[in-house]
């Protein structure tokens, strides 16, 4: 009865949360839903007589699969949201049909099948209980296959690396180098640092300039837009305008951006 | 309750496909996919409880591991596209056409 | 000793030392070397030859290669297959003699330069198919010889051919290989309906007894060597890649690849479905006739030099065909004598054409004209060919047309008769490119040609000799030929021919 | 009725090496052609040396053949097994074949001795040894063979020859194409030959002469082992070749183009002996024909209809090479008939071949002087008044041309008359049509005899005409005296009957010449009509310069009676469309086909190429389409 209800309740919370992970538009989002799954999975294991692996699902999975994918999703821009417009024809009509069809398929031929009242691994699990038991496994019948994990899991880390690794194009900037750069450049002091004149030292509040004016590019980009979609103003107008203007220059090249990829994707067609 | 698990399973499999075809970001395309490898592992741990055995455990096990390592090199390969490309949309890298 | 694996390994070796020499003179001199070797090496073979020998295939080797599957390395050879692998051994080294300058780059069409020591090895490995596929007395080593032969064949029009050579290489494979693969269909057919667990000739020989069986398996072995010997109408890419290819490539292409479509004709359609041959028979003679009549027909109407001998080689082969399927004593050993025949006498004139094309750059009957006033030689040698092209009495092909029509007469009146208007068509064809090019005024573009130099008189020399001395005397050939052909059409279970007055008194007594 | 005699297997003496009279002229071919430049001082003397040897050759197997008695007077050389099975490379020697040795010798020795002289200014002059060589060779093969298959090598090969020599000055445009046209026109007459050789063989086995006699024809008949259809196939067949190489209708039209050889081929080759070759087949065939009285109708038409076309376009040629060709065709013609009118004819055709070998020979020799002594100037209306000038070249030019038109006792009197008095036993029709043919000859030669040596001069403003050298006039002279005396010395006593009977049989009862006879008296009057005619308009009339338009019937003799345009329309130029459809049809038709599905299959491979858009997730649809496939095939095995 028990494991009846903790079915039911998790099926629920993960088939909602594996409908949020393909339907949300934000990344993180995806992410946080894919986490639900995974501890609702975990749990399932957990009732099914699985308790080794409901762990190494929540240690593995919820714990270094996602952190990896929430740190690439950092990394690769929070901030951008998928753009909703599909562009290859027919794909999402297909997909959903397709969606539908194998799920309705694999359903019914699960559902068709009469299973008779399940074991349970209690039997072969003897005393010591699952952990000695898959261990005993692993390192028995299966530790060939075992060993060549490892391999694979070494070449993976080496294989991140290689692909992560930037290969030095120029050489390293010398003192001398940075000097002279900054010197032949626009600003030769260095740029102020926030809060320099401020009142504040959040983050959210750009430099003042030694003559009390707000310094452009000390303003956060990313907080600016998160206050404007809240509907956070600055109170001051002057600032207020700055703001604006950073923002404004910052859609205007992510519309630039998006303009020349719908013309990539037309030419593709 | 074995076919509830196995039904279960096959939903969320499906939904990760569908999610597969129709997200284009690859990073949510991948938890897609880890989506569809979770449904098979509950597949699995089903079936194990069913027939009494631990090798539907014991496999899904592997299934993590390597799934560990498949995210490893996946998400570098994202990574490294999108330094380069600015983006990491599945639809941008389709030069190898035709 | 074993003959035939030693002709097939020297020229193997030598494509192989070829490859490594240094320089590109010392690669031509070692090329000629070893066809000469192979030439001597089959001359002593042929010396030992016994045709009235009780086995049929002599100098046999038979060694397991896939035992699985029965396939064997089974080489040997009775009389078609030895005078066949002879004018290969006796075409080579003309043929690389005539190539000196192939793939030098030089030649009034300035084509580019290429590489030298990789076409003269081609030359030498396609020699070692070209043996090993008439030596093959395994169905499946047959196969693998016969499509292998392609590829160097392939490279020698595609890389050394002319303008549009890579149409022409392209065209050429793909018609091979199509026919090549209806045959391994039959090939595999044949191996598994038969159920003797091996691919042996000999042994398959009359085993195939059920009619509808043999006449699918026959239509996939007739196809693959109407393809490549070609039959009318599967005949397009022939002018293609003989005009394409450099001369030499074209001579041995149809001088001897092309007779093993209808070399397989007599040995495979034949002796394995002899059932389905005869019912097929109306078929192919009508295609021959076809073939003879409209290759000579188009051939007249061309005016480029090499298709136009292309062509005539299209309606020849329309006469080899006519003759095996004859099915007589005369039509089966004239249609043999006619692939030697033909082998030499096309060999001459394309290699001829081609030292006119190397002159003046162009293949083009109408930028030649009185070539005989500054090149009497040239001209001579080209109609010499020409006239054993259009088979005149005491050169070589005569003896072997006339062969191949009496023995078609024996059987079929009609068709012969229709043929024999190929001789009225070929005079047309030979004499009037002949007047074409090498009559009339010196055009202004031929005032400066020299006439053969030495070395293409060693070219020209042997092929002419051969074409003569055959032309009055066949005999030595037709001695080894005869017992072949006999053996093989016991194996169809054929009448043999008897005249009207000697039926009648037969029948009287 | 007396048949041929069986054929003797022979060996020792000088007919045993017989074969020399083939292989030492061929030797001599092959020596000039191969030797090269080196041999162009001696090359010439080579070449009459090698015939003059041949002759030998023959004058003693002649005699040796004399030697023998009747019955005994076939002898047959085996040589080598030519084709096993079918034909071997043999020699028959006898009283038929020996006679064109004789002629072929004979006659050609002297024009090879005449063509010394003739072509000493041509820088080719050994190649042209060379090729008289070759052509000598291959016509005693071909009149010495023992069997068809061996006759038609020597057959093609005296077409090669001629080939050769017709386009000897191969820069002439004009000459590459007669050459060309005589070959082909040649092989139509081949290619009935050809069937005729497959069709004896098919019915006899064999194509031995000696297998072949009339008894055994008759026998085949009588037994059913050969239908009266196939031997008067077999007849036709072999006119047909017989047509071609003898020019008779309507393979006529190569001999006339043909003059564009040099002179001396024209009277070795296209006068005395390849063109009688015809005549040779028919004669040496005539088990055949005796036993297919149709086939021997239709060679008496075919003779009758091409003597009197040659005749006639004799008439209109101004050229004076045409004009003897038209009455080469005419005389041959006379042959032919003769050759369809059994034994009787058959030693007046031969007759006549070798007495008009001499006088034609004679008379092209003769005018090939006449050419020299113009600088080659061939039109009669350019000529006139020459017999003052030349006078050996006229005179012996003259006992030709009397002989030719059947002044009595000359040669052609006896044998001409002989012809037409057989031909007129035989058929009233086809005699009297002969007749008249002789009256037409009377016309032309006589024409040609005013317009060339009598009348006023119209000679070129450069031509200072001179007598030939005396290399040239000896074989003129000899030739004469043999044109003079042959005939009578062939046909009274019916000598040459009596010595041709062994090899091609003869009448129990031999014809006496009737020095009185209707026909002999209707042939004379009917010539010296003609010649009085001729002198009439060209004796003593002028002549113009240019030849003036003339009636519709002279247009058609000029065109040769339209033969060429007939050719042309009907076979070169529907030929020409035939090759260039053929051609069209080859590219766009087949080639098209090929490539046509060659390429719908490129351009649906194109299209579906489409279907690799790039996009990841188009590739994942697929594949979840398959899998969905893949499920529900399980499924569906599953519940089955």
């Amino acid at each position: 009865m028990g494991e009846t209800i903790t079915f039911w309740v998790l099926a629920v919370v993960s088939v909602s949360a594996a409908l949020g992970l393909v339907f949300s538009r934000k990344a993180v989002y995806s992410a946080l839903m894919l986490g639900v799954v995974m501890l609702s999975l975990a749990v399932l294991y957990a009732v099914q007589d699985a308790p080794f692996l409901a762990a190494v699902q929540i240690i593995v999975y919820t714990g270094a699969v996602m952190m990896l994918f929430l740190f690439v999703l950092m990394l690769v821009g929070v901030d951008s949201a998928d753009s909703l417009v599909e562009t290859i024809k027919g794909q999402r009509f297909w997909a959903t049909i397709a969606g539908l069809g194998f799920a309705a398929l694999l359903a019914l031929g699960a559902g068709n099948m009469v299973f008779a009242p399940a074991k349970g691994v209690g039997a072969v699990q003897e005393a010591g209980g699952n952990v000695p038991a898959l261990a005993q496994l692993i390192f028995t019948r299966h530790v060939f296959a075992f060993e060549i994990t490892s391999a694979l899991l070494i070449t993976a880390a080496l294989g991140a690396m290689v692909l992560a690794h930037r290969e030095r194009v120029r050489p390293k900037a010398t003192q001398r180098d940075l000097a002279r750069a900054r010197f032949t450049g626009p600003q030769p002091s260095p740029l102020p640092g926030p809060g320099t004149y401020a009142l504040h030292n959040a983050i959210d509040m750009p430099a003042l300039l030694p003559d009390g004016s707000v310094s452009p590019q000390s303003i956060n980009r990313v907080l600016a837009r998160h206050e404007q979609e809240d509907g956070v103003r600055p109170t001051d107008p002057v600032k207020a305008a700055l703001v604006k203007q950073v923002i404004d220059k910052d859609v205007a090249i992510e519309e630039d951006v998006a303009a020349t990829e719908a013309a990539h994707q037309e030419d593709a067609k | 309750m074995t076919t509830h698990y196995l039904v279960l399973s096959a939903l969320l499999f499906a939904i990760g496909g569908a999610g597969v075809l129709v997200r284009r970001n690859a990073i949510v395309v991948f938890m897609c996919v880890e989506l569809m490898l979770n449904a098979c592992n509950l597949a699995f741990v089903t079936f194990a409880r069913q027939h009494g055995n631990l090798d539907g455990q014991l496999i899904a096990f592997f299934v993590m591991v390597v799934a560990a390592a498949e995210v490893v090199i996946g998400l570098a390969i994202i990574v490294m596209i999108f330094r380069t490309r600015r983006s990491a949309s599945v639809d941008d890298a389709n030069l190898l056409k035709y | 000793m074993p003959w035939l694996s030693i002709l097939m390994a020297v020229p193997v070796l030598g494509a192989v030392g070829v490859s490594l020499t240094k320089s590109d003179k010392l690669a031509k001199q070692l090329a000629l070397a070893v066809s000469l070797v192979v030439l001597a090496l089959t001359g002593v073979m042929a010396a030992q030859f016994n045709p009235s020998s009780a086995t049929r295939f002599q100098f046999a080797e038979v060694y397991d290669w896939i035992p699985r599957f029965g396939v064997h390395y089974g080489v040997g050879v009775d009389g078609i297959a030895l005078v066949l692998i002879a004018l290969s051994a006796v075409l080579v080294p003309i043929v690389i003699l005539a190539s000196w300058h192939d793939a030098d780059g030089t030649g009034a069409a300035a084509p580019p330069k290429r590489s030298v020591k990789t076409y003269f090895a081609l030359l030498l490995v396609l020699e070692a198919m070209m043996i090993g596929v008439f030596a093959a007395t395994d169905v499946f080593l047959f196969y693998v010889f016969f499509e292998a032969m392609l590829i160097p064949m392939y490279f020698m029009i595609g890389s050394y051919g002319g303008a549009q050579r890579s149409y022409a290489a392209v065209k050429f494979l793909l018609y091979s290989l199509f026919g090549g693969l209806l045959m391994l269909v039959a090939v595999i057919a044949l191996y598994v309906i038969a159920d003797k667990g091996t691919f042996m000739f000999p042994e398959l020989v009359g085993v195939i007894q059920d009619p509808n069986t043999q006449k699918w398996l026959f239509l996939g072995f007739f196809i693959a060597f109407a393809v490549k010997a070609p039959l009318w109408p599967f005949h397009t890419w022939l002018p293609d890649a003989a005009a394409q290819a450099p001369a030499g490539a074209a001579v041995l292409l149809v001088g001897v690849l092309d007779k093993v479509g209808t070399y397989g004709m007599l040995r495979f359609c034949l002796e394995l479905f002899p059932d389905a041959a005869k019912f097929f028979t109306p078929l192919v003679i009508v295609l021959s006739v076809v073939g003879i009549v409209y290759g000579a027909i188009v051939a007249i109407g061309q005016t480029d030099i090499k298709r136009l001998i292309a062509y005539t080689s299209i309606s020849h082969f329309g006469f080899i065909a006519l003759g095996v399927f004859a099915m007589t004593a005369h039509g089966g050993a004239g249609a043999t004598l006619y692939m030697v025949n033909h082998g030499f006498s096309t060999g001459a004139l394309f290699l001829i054409a081609g030292f006119l094309i190397y002159r003046r750059g162009s293949s083009q009957i109408a930028d030649y004209g009185g070539v005989q006033k500054v090149a009497p030689l040239l001209a001579g040698t080209f109609l010499i060919a020409g006239l054993s092209g259009l088979s005149l009495p005491g050169l070589s092909s005569f003896v072997s047309e006339f062969m191949v029509l009496l023995g078609t007469y024996e059987r079929y009146a009609v068709p012969a008769i229709i043929a024999t208007s190929g001789v009225i068509l070929a005079a047309i064809y030979i004499l009037w490119m002949y007047q074409r090019t090498m009559t009339g005024p010196t055009a202004e573009s031929v005032k400066g040609f020299t006439d053969l130099n030495i070395r293409e008189r060693w070219v020209v020399a042997p092929l002419i000799a051969v074409i003569i001395a055959l032309g009055f005397f066949p005999k030595p050939v037709l001695d080894v030929i005869n017992p072949a052909v006999d053996q093989t059409l016991s194996n169809v279970h054929v009448d043999q021919f008897t005249p009207a007055v000697a039926d009648k008194k037969g029948a009287g007594q | 009725m007396q048949s041929p005699v069986e054929i003797v297997q022979h060996s020792g003496g000088v007919i045993g090496v017989s074969w020399l009279m083939i292989a030492l002229p061929l030797l001599g071919a092959a020596i000039l052609l191969l030797g090269g430049r080196r041999t162009d001082r001696w090359g010439h003397f080579l070449g009459v040396a090698m015939s003059l040897a041949a002759f030998v050759v023959a004058v003693v197997s002649f005699v040796e053949i004399l030697g023998l008695p009747e019955s005994e007077r076939r002898r047959g050389i085996e040589l080598y097994q030519f084709i096993p099975g079918i034909a071997d490379m043999g020699l028959l020697i006898d009283p038929l074949s020996i006679s064109f040795a004789l002629l072929i010798t004979g006659v050609g020795s002297l024009i090879h001795i005449y063509s010394v002289g003739y072509m000493s200014h041509d820088p080719d002059r050994r190649r042209f040894f060379a090729y008289l060589n070759l052509f000598v060779a291959a016509m005693l093969l071909l009149v010495l063979a023992d069997n068809y298959v061996a006759l038609f090598v020597g057959w093609e090969g005296v077409g090669l020859a001629s080939y050769l020599l017709i386009g000897f000055w191969q820069f002439k445009p004009t000459a590459a194409a007669a050459a060309k046209k005589a070959f082909i026109v040649n092989r139509v007459g081949d290619f009935g030959l050809l069937i005729a050789i497959f069709t004896v063989w098919t019915t006899f086995g064999s194509v031995a002469f000696g297998d072949l006699s009339g008894a055994t024809v008759s026998e085949a008949i009588g037994s059913g082992g050969a239908s009266q259809g196939t031997i008067t196939a077999i007849g036709l067949l072999l006119l047909l070749g017989a047509c071609g190489k003898s020019a008779q209708l309507p393979l006529q039209s190569w001999l006339l183009d043909a003059m564009e050889g040099p002179t001396p081929v024209s009277a070795l080759i296209h006068a005395a002996t390849m063109v009688t070759a015809g005549v040779y087949l028919v004669v040496r065939s005539g088990a055949f024909f005796e036993a297919a009285p149709t086939a021997q109708l239709v060679v008496t038409i075919v003779g009758v209809a091409t003597l009197l076309a040659g005749a006639i376009i004799g008439c209109a040629k101004d050229d004076i090479k045409k004009g003897l060709a038209g009455s080469t065709m005419s005389q041959i013609g006379y042959m032919m008939l003769g050759a369809g009118l059994g034994p009787v004819g058959y030693a007046f055709a031969i007759a006549h071949l070798i007495t008009h070998g001499f006088f034609k020979a004679n008379m092209f020799l003769g005018a090939g002087s006449v050419m020299h002594a113009m600088n080659d100037e061939v039109d009669m209306r350019r000529y006139g008044g020459l017999f003052s000038v030349m006078k050996v070249t006229a005179v012996t030019f003259i006992i030709g041309y009397l002989a030719i038109i059947g002044f009595p006792l000359l040669s052609g009197y006896f044998t001409k008359d002989g012809i037409i008095e057989t031909a007129m036993e035989h058929n009233q029709i086809l005699g009297w049509l002969a007749v008249v043919g002789a009256g037409i000859t009377g016309f032309y030669m006589s024409r040609m005899i005013f317009m060339t040596f009598f009348g006023k001069k119209r000679w070129a403003d450069d031509a200072h005409p001179h007598e030939s050298p005396s290399v040239m006039t000896v074989p003129l002279v000899i030739l004469s005296i043999g044109s003079i005396f042959l005939g009578a010395f062939l046909i009274l006593d019916n000598r040459f009957m009596k010595f041709l009977a062994p090899a091609v049989g003869a009448p129990e009862e031999l014809p006496a010449f009737h020095f009185v006879s209707t026909a002999g008296l209707a042939t004379l009057a009917l010539v010296a009509v003609g010649a009085a005619f001729a002198w009439f308009r060209y004796g003593a009339a002028e002549v113009p310069r240019v030849a003036p338009r003339g009636s519709f019937l002279t247009t058609f003799a000029r065109r040769d009676l339209y033969g060429d345009a007939l050719n042309e329309t009907l076979f070169m130029r529907p030929g020409q469309w035939l090759a260039r459809i053929a051609v069209f049809v080859d590219n766009r038709g087949i080639d098209g086909l090929v490539n046509g599905l060659a390429a719908t299959i490129g351009g649906t491979s194109g299209r579906l190429r489409r279907v690799q858009t790039g996009y990841v997730r188009s590739y994942a649809l697929s594949i979840l389409f398959g899998a969905a496939v893949v499920v529900g095939a399980l499924l569906y095995v599953g519940n089955m």
